[in-house]
């Protein structure tokens, strides 16, 4: 038998904070959690804020200050690709809760990410099981808005907002990433990067793994490429023939991105969207062309057909710009 | 004891009206002998059909053994209870009768079996066995019904509730006005059960009623209430008091919305306000099958937008005039024929089964024809 | 409707063919069936064309020819656009296929009328479903429109295409009632006959069955105004009555259409289409009208409450009416 | 081992009424069920309305004030994160309706919240027992709408509908907490409390506590903070600057609340259709705008692009300003 | 019991290339696979492209060419769009992974069709499973669109994109099969494939089999036929009559292709679509009328009544054309 195939490291893992002080920004919440973990004693937290923003990497960190290097036994970490009927999580938890916790904490910890894909009525009973377990247990959930989830449980947890990370910020860690594998990219990888991640550094980290597959040198056409979206170059061509009357040329240019390249209609209509505020036209005929976008999204989105859909979209905009 | 307890009917005589079914199940029972088939009792609720086999019984000396929804039925548990117990003879009684209640009460999944194991039981009872459903032609009802006759009860008259109820005053003690009874009748439509928890609601523990005691049934509000909000929707040009008009009626949305739809042109006389306002509907119900399909309720403000102020600014001008509002004649029609639809579902699937082809087939491509060919077959359409 | 269907005779049942020399026309058809039919050997079939063409008459002379008598305890008949829900034909079919066929024929044979009413993913678990009973069934399918059924499906059947009846044939079918009944018929009832049926046998045997229920000897006056009667004049009537304006007469007749007598919306906005086409008004008032139509049988395919969106239509129309 | 941690209060349940004479509002159906309560006899009741109207509390101040402080021992009490099924009815709930009462009063109660979310199955299996049982045990339904409940139930009860609640009872109940906990609040918190929770005593409850649990001062950001709702003079503003022409200021706006301060777009779109109720424009062109939100709040929980689709709204509130 | 019945070759199968050699086109794809074949180790891999274009012939191929005749015994293919449910998959993948792999590979290979057509859920059920078999197993996931893929699965596997075919190469295709079938066909039958087939050339073949079925000489024709497609031809004349105002002309032809052709609503609006593109009208019209055919193939594909909603168009048409 061959030698065992090398083992596959995930980027997004291996440049995860694993101490409170290298956390990227969020600092109005990492204050506040520094002030627990001074006392040694956490109330129940709802992490909310969009992907990518460090929420399980900071509850990580927390477990990892509290229990220190055991800090695994003392921890139940649960996400949404785990079973989570309530039933397993209750009955995980019940297992989970019914021994010591080792060490000096009184209190052992769960983290249950993406709680808000829970359903209400497993979210009802996690309240109870947070109540039957109160006081052998703290809680930390995970989740993207916090106003989906019930009232209940959020009146029970002290609250913290995790905002997307400022461009620096994200720089920074993509810097990180490529001095530390080696690579190269450019100016315009780099705002490719952002521009697809909108401030979710795991997609970044994720993205950049993936162009990296293909050369080390990475450049805005391989990250867009990777990530199968539409190029904000040929997008903007492609709008500006339409504006010009060439309409014709306009779908040659869809018929390319659809039908040659593969693209989905949808990640083509979010980069027309993204152009189409920076076209070159009247404040009010852009109202109207974002008006129609938004239809167009929703058609598509339904299941109308991309090439149908799309190609009416660019004759609603050959149709604007010639309307004086 | 409740009074429903107290007062159900312990022989024929007490029982109230129900003529021709009670006809059907004398014959039935009286000429009874294995092997025959049993009887299914349907109609709405609380017009005497679990009353009448009780009443037998109690005549007659007969035990009633019963298996209603609040009890596991499914075929073991059948077999235990009615088997065991159609081997055995009464100790006290002549004889025993076996009801089977509220049968389109079966739950597929907790009541595996049932139909079947009760057929099978049918076959081999030595005693009568009664079927009892509101809803006969539940299709899983299906294999029953047609080994059954089928017995129905109809909704009582306003006269014989309100005579029943005068009874049970009558033997209470209790004085009351005319009015009284009446309205407590009127309102359950035909249940006399629910008019005689009504009036114990109304008349325990008192010596005389009138019709002020009705308000703790809350009968006058209820019935002020819708018309009160569709005075506002129809006479109004606020947005804001259109939206506040359903706020507090004892009607869910999809009532309301019925009864506005049937008096937008009662209402307005202009074209284009009737025209506008059925925009508003047509917009309201498509939020409202979103709201369905998708178990959308984020959706219901809209719906219940678009149906009040919508409706309400549809007008171009208030009308000054005085609008009989009318209860939703689509309503009436469907609670009417709820039990005719789904026996003609029934005979239209036995017509595709011979035409080999689909039920929406044999309406469209056949019916018009066999309704020229077999004219009085069709007669009473 | 008040009577059983044993107590009718329709005579499309009654003159439906049951042996394979007996069906008319669909030559290149019946030619290939009979190749399959001598080797007592067939692919999984999908028969597709026009109503009252003869496939499922065709299907059933097939299952007649291959089992002989017994032919019922091998054939299981089932049609889509009642048995809603895969699972339920799954089902069936399991039950069906359990038992191992009566006689010399290897395989079992399940027809599938009006597949083309079963959705996508029906379909798409049917094709499983004819998988997983390869080694022991037979399938033929039969639809209206073959590009309803997914391709999957499609290339796993040997596809046949029913035409329209040419005039040749369909007066042959009904010389065999006249004959067979008894009658009497013009030469121009029976080019009333084909003018009404458009090549359907289905509609040429209702209609003359309907005319001899009045009189043995059939015309064309006959014949036409049998198709009248049976005709849905209601839909008329009622578009009569909301283009003179009366809107409450005309909402009357819609209730009785769809309350009582329990019409699918689709059916009547259907004739509501085709009468308004027929209309005597100007040509620029009949597409308002046909646009409108057309924006609520949107609607109602949306899941819109056909009675609330026809009677909006209806007022509509009434509006569009008096405009003048 | 450290100290063991604090317990945690709920304020809603602490602040819940106990006594009949607390209960805030819903005189008319307060007087009945005094009278019954001096009676001593109750009917089995359906107490019917919206959220947060006090239902299930005046169905325990029942319990409370007819048992006395033992009350729990007669008192059978499920909602929705109990098993309901009709499992649940045959057994458990027929179990406890079939022994005899602790105590003087003749019968024993069994509170069933939200019965409108039990299947009409589980209802069916409910109504016989209701009756059996009738003279030892009580039922106190509890649901939204009573026409959910099945006929044959409604008629075994006596109906009593709750309506939703003045503010001045709200701002009552906020003054209770307000006082009782130390708080300060100012009037627009108060509003914000009021603007959120809608009339549902439930509500204002987790929000004031969520909201000091940040600060004892308690003023209208940080409500719609805690709540994660977008603030209605922000929206307010934006919607305005859209309808005087300036859209891109208003797509800043947007971009902010759901990118930086990651709201969700349905919260956003929630509202902004509170605020459109209040434009000053023309009443008719409201009825517009009412559907146009519903159209998009629809898309956006259909899975439409929540930036797209509100950009698209934005768009269309400006295109109506001008029209005009 | 007769003899086993024949089995039905579909030509698909028969004309998939068996080795690396004989794929047509995709030459970026298959050099980066033959240089990981030569190592003998294989990332997990994810393929995207539209359909027919060799995904999962690629995939086939490079199983026989790692395991050589003994292919089967460690491949396990998987259609996700049959084995919904992760349980199932899981189940499976289990089952499969649990015996070594025969002859010297070290992990075996797990073929996974149409893993876009599986929910966000199950591919993060996937993506765990993935994980958990790292060792013994890779996957090559196909798929048409790979931003349906969640990040977290992309992140682990080379992504590889297939481009729709030239038709220089989809010719050769056709010519192959036409020799190895010994049929005739025309030009415009070449021509008909190539405009229904998109590029697919599991669709070219599928149509060449049905077509070889009626006869061996193939033309333009009876590719339309057998595919129940428009033609163009006829689609132009409709159009053109719809034009010139004889709106009722071009409603007869849109009834025979509906009714007695029976083709589909939504083949119908693609093929209308098509042809609009090339009508000889200003360009201010054509712009028009293709924002009228998107309104439209979205109201079809909701599922609004083909005849209705297409005459709707045609009436617009007539309008537009009118309009001067």
């Amino acid at each position: 038998m061959a030698a065992k195939p090398k083992e596959f490291v995930v980027w997004a893992e291996k440049y995860r904070p694993t101490k409170i002080k290298d956390i990227i920004d969020q600092e109005h919440v990492v204050n506040r959690v520094k002030a627990f973990l001074k006392d040694r004693n956490l109330p129940h937290m709802l992490f909310a804020g969009p992907p990518g923003t460090g929420k399980t990497t900071l509850a990580l960190v927390i477990a990892r200050e509290l229990y220190g290097p055991q800090w695994r036994s003392n921890v139940l970490s649960l996400n949404a690709s785990d079973e989570r009927g309530i039933d397993v999580i209750r009955g995980k938890i019940k297992d989970f809760a019914r021994t010591k916790p080792i060490g000096d904490v009184p209190f052992k910890l769960i983290i249950l990410d993406e709680a808000d894909a829970m359903t209400a009525e497993a979210q009802q009973a996690l309240r109870r099981t947070m109540e039957d377990f109160a006081a052998i247990t703290r809680f930390i959930l995970i989740c993207n808005y916090s106003s989906k989830i019930i009232e209940p449980i959020q009146s029970r947890c002290a609250v913290f907002r995790f905002k997307a990370l400022p461009e620096k910020f994200q720089k920074e860690f993509i810097n990180r990433i490529v001095k530390g594998e080696g690579l190269e990219i450019t100016e315009d990888g780099i705002k490719a990067l952002l521009d697809i991640a909108e401030g979710d550094l795991r997609k970044v980290a994720n993205l950049l793994q993936a162009a990296a597959a293909m050369t080390k040198k990475i450049d805005a056409n391989i990250v867009y490429d990777v990530a199968s979206q539409a190029k904000p170059k040929e997008v903007e061509e492609m709008l500006n023939l339409a504006m010009k009357g060439n309409f014709l040329k306009a779908r040659e240019k869809l018929h390319k991105m659809l039908l040659i390249e593969g693209l989905a209609g949808q990640d083509v209509i979010k980069q027309i969207y993204k152009q189409s505020l920076k076209l070159d036209i009247p404040e009010d005929k852009k109202v109207e062309l974002i008006h129609l976008i938004g239809e167009y999204d929703f058609r598509i989105s339904e299941g109308g057909d991309a090439l149908i859909q799309l190609t009416s979209l660019l004759a609603h905009f050959a149709l604007i710009a010639k309307k004086k | 004891m409740t009074w429903i307890r107290k007062y159900a009917p312990k022989s024929l005589k007490e029982y109230v009206n129900q003529k021709e079914a009670v006809a059907k199940f004398l014959a039935w029972i009286k000429n009874w002998k294995p092997g025959k088939k049993p009887l299914l009792f349907y109609g709405p609720p609380g017009v005497g059909k679990t009353a009448l086999v009780y009443a037998y019984a109690h005549e007659n000396n007969l035990a009633v053994i019963e298996l209603n929804a609040s009890d596991t039925r499914n075929y073991s548990t059948i077999r235990k209870v009615i088997g065991s117990s159609m081997k055995g003879a009464t100790l006290f009684k002549k004889g025993k009768i076996f009801l089977i209640d509220e049968i389109d009460g079966l739950a597929p999944r907790y009541d595996a079996g049932a139909v079947n194991e009760l057929l099978k039981i049918v076959k081999e009872s030595r005693y009568p066995i009664v079927f009892i459903a509101n809803d006969p032609y539940s299709p899983k009802l299906r294999h029953l019904r047609e080994n059954c006759e089928l017995v129905a009860f109809k909704k009582l008259s306003v006269y014989d509730v309100e005579r029943r109820l005068k009874q049970i005053l009558d033997a209470e003690g209790i004085k009351a006005d005319k009015q009284v009874l009446r309205a407590i009748a009127n309102r359950n439509a035909g249940d006399l059960r629910g008019a005689i928890n009504d009036l114990e609601v109304v008349a325990r523990g008192k010596k005389e009623i009138t019709v002020k005691d009705l308000d703790v049934l809350g009968y006058r509000e209820r019935e002020e209430n819708i018309f009160n909000t569709l005075k506002i929707i129809f006479k109004t040009k606020s947005p804001i008091a259109a939206k506040l008009s359903i706020m507090n009626i004892d009607k869910d949305p999809d009532e309301v919305f019925w009864w506005i739809e049937e008096n937008v042109s009662n209402e307005y006389e202009k074209l284009e306000e009737i025209a506008k306002a059925y925009d508003a509907l047509s917009i309201a119900d498509i939020f409202r099958r979103r709201i369905m399909k998708r178990q959308n309720w984020r959706l219901m403000v809209y719906y219940t937008d678009m149906m009040t102020i919508g409706v309400a600014l549809a007008k171009k001008e208030m009308y000054r005039k005085f609008t009989r509002y009318k209860p939703p004649s689509v309503l009436r029609t469907l609670g009417m024929l709820k039990y005719t639809r789904e026996k003609e579902k029934q005979e239209l699937k036995d017509l595709a089964e011979y035409l080999r082809c689909s039920t929406k087939k044999v309406k469209t491509e056949f019916l018009p024809f066999l309704k020229l060919i077999y004219k009085d077959r069709f007669k009473d359409k």
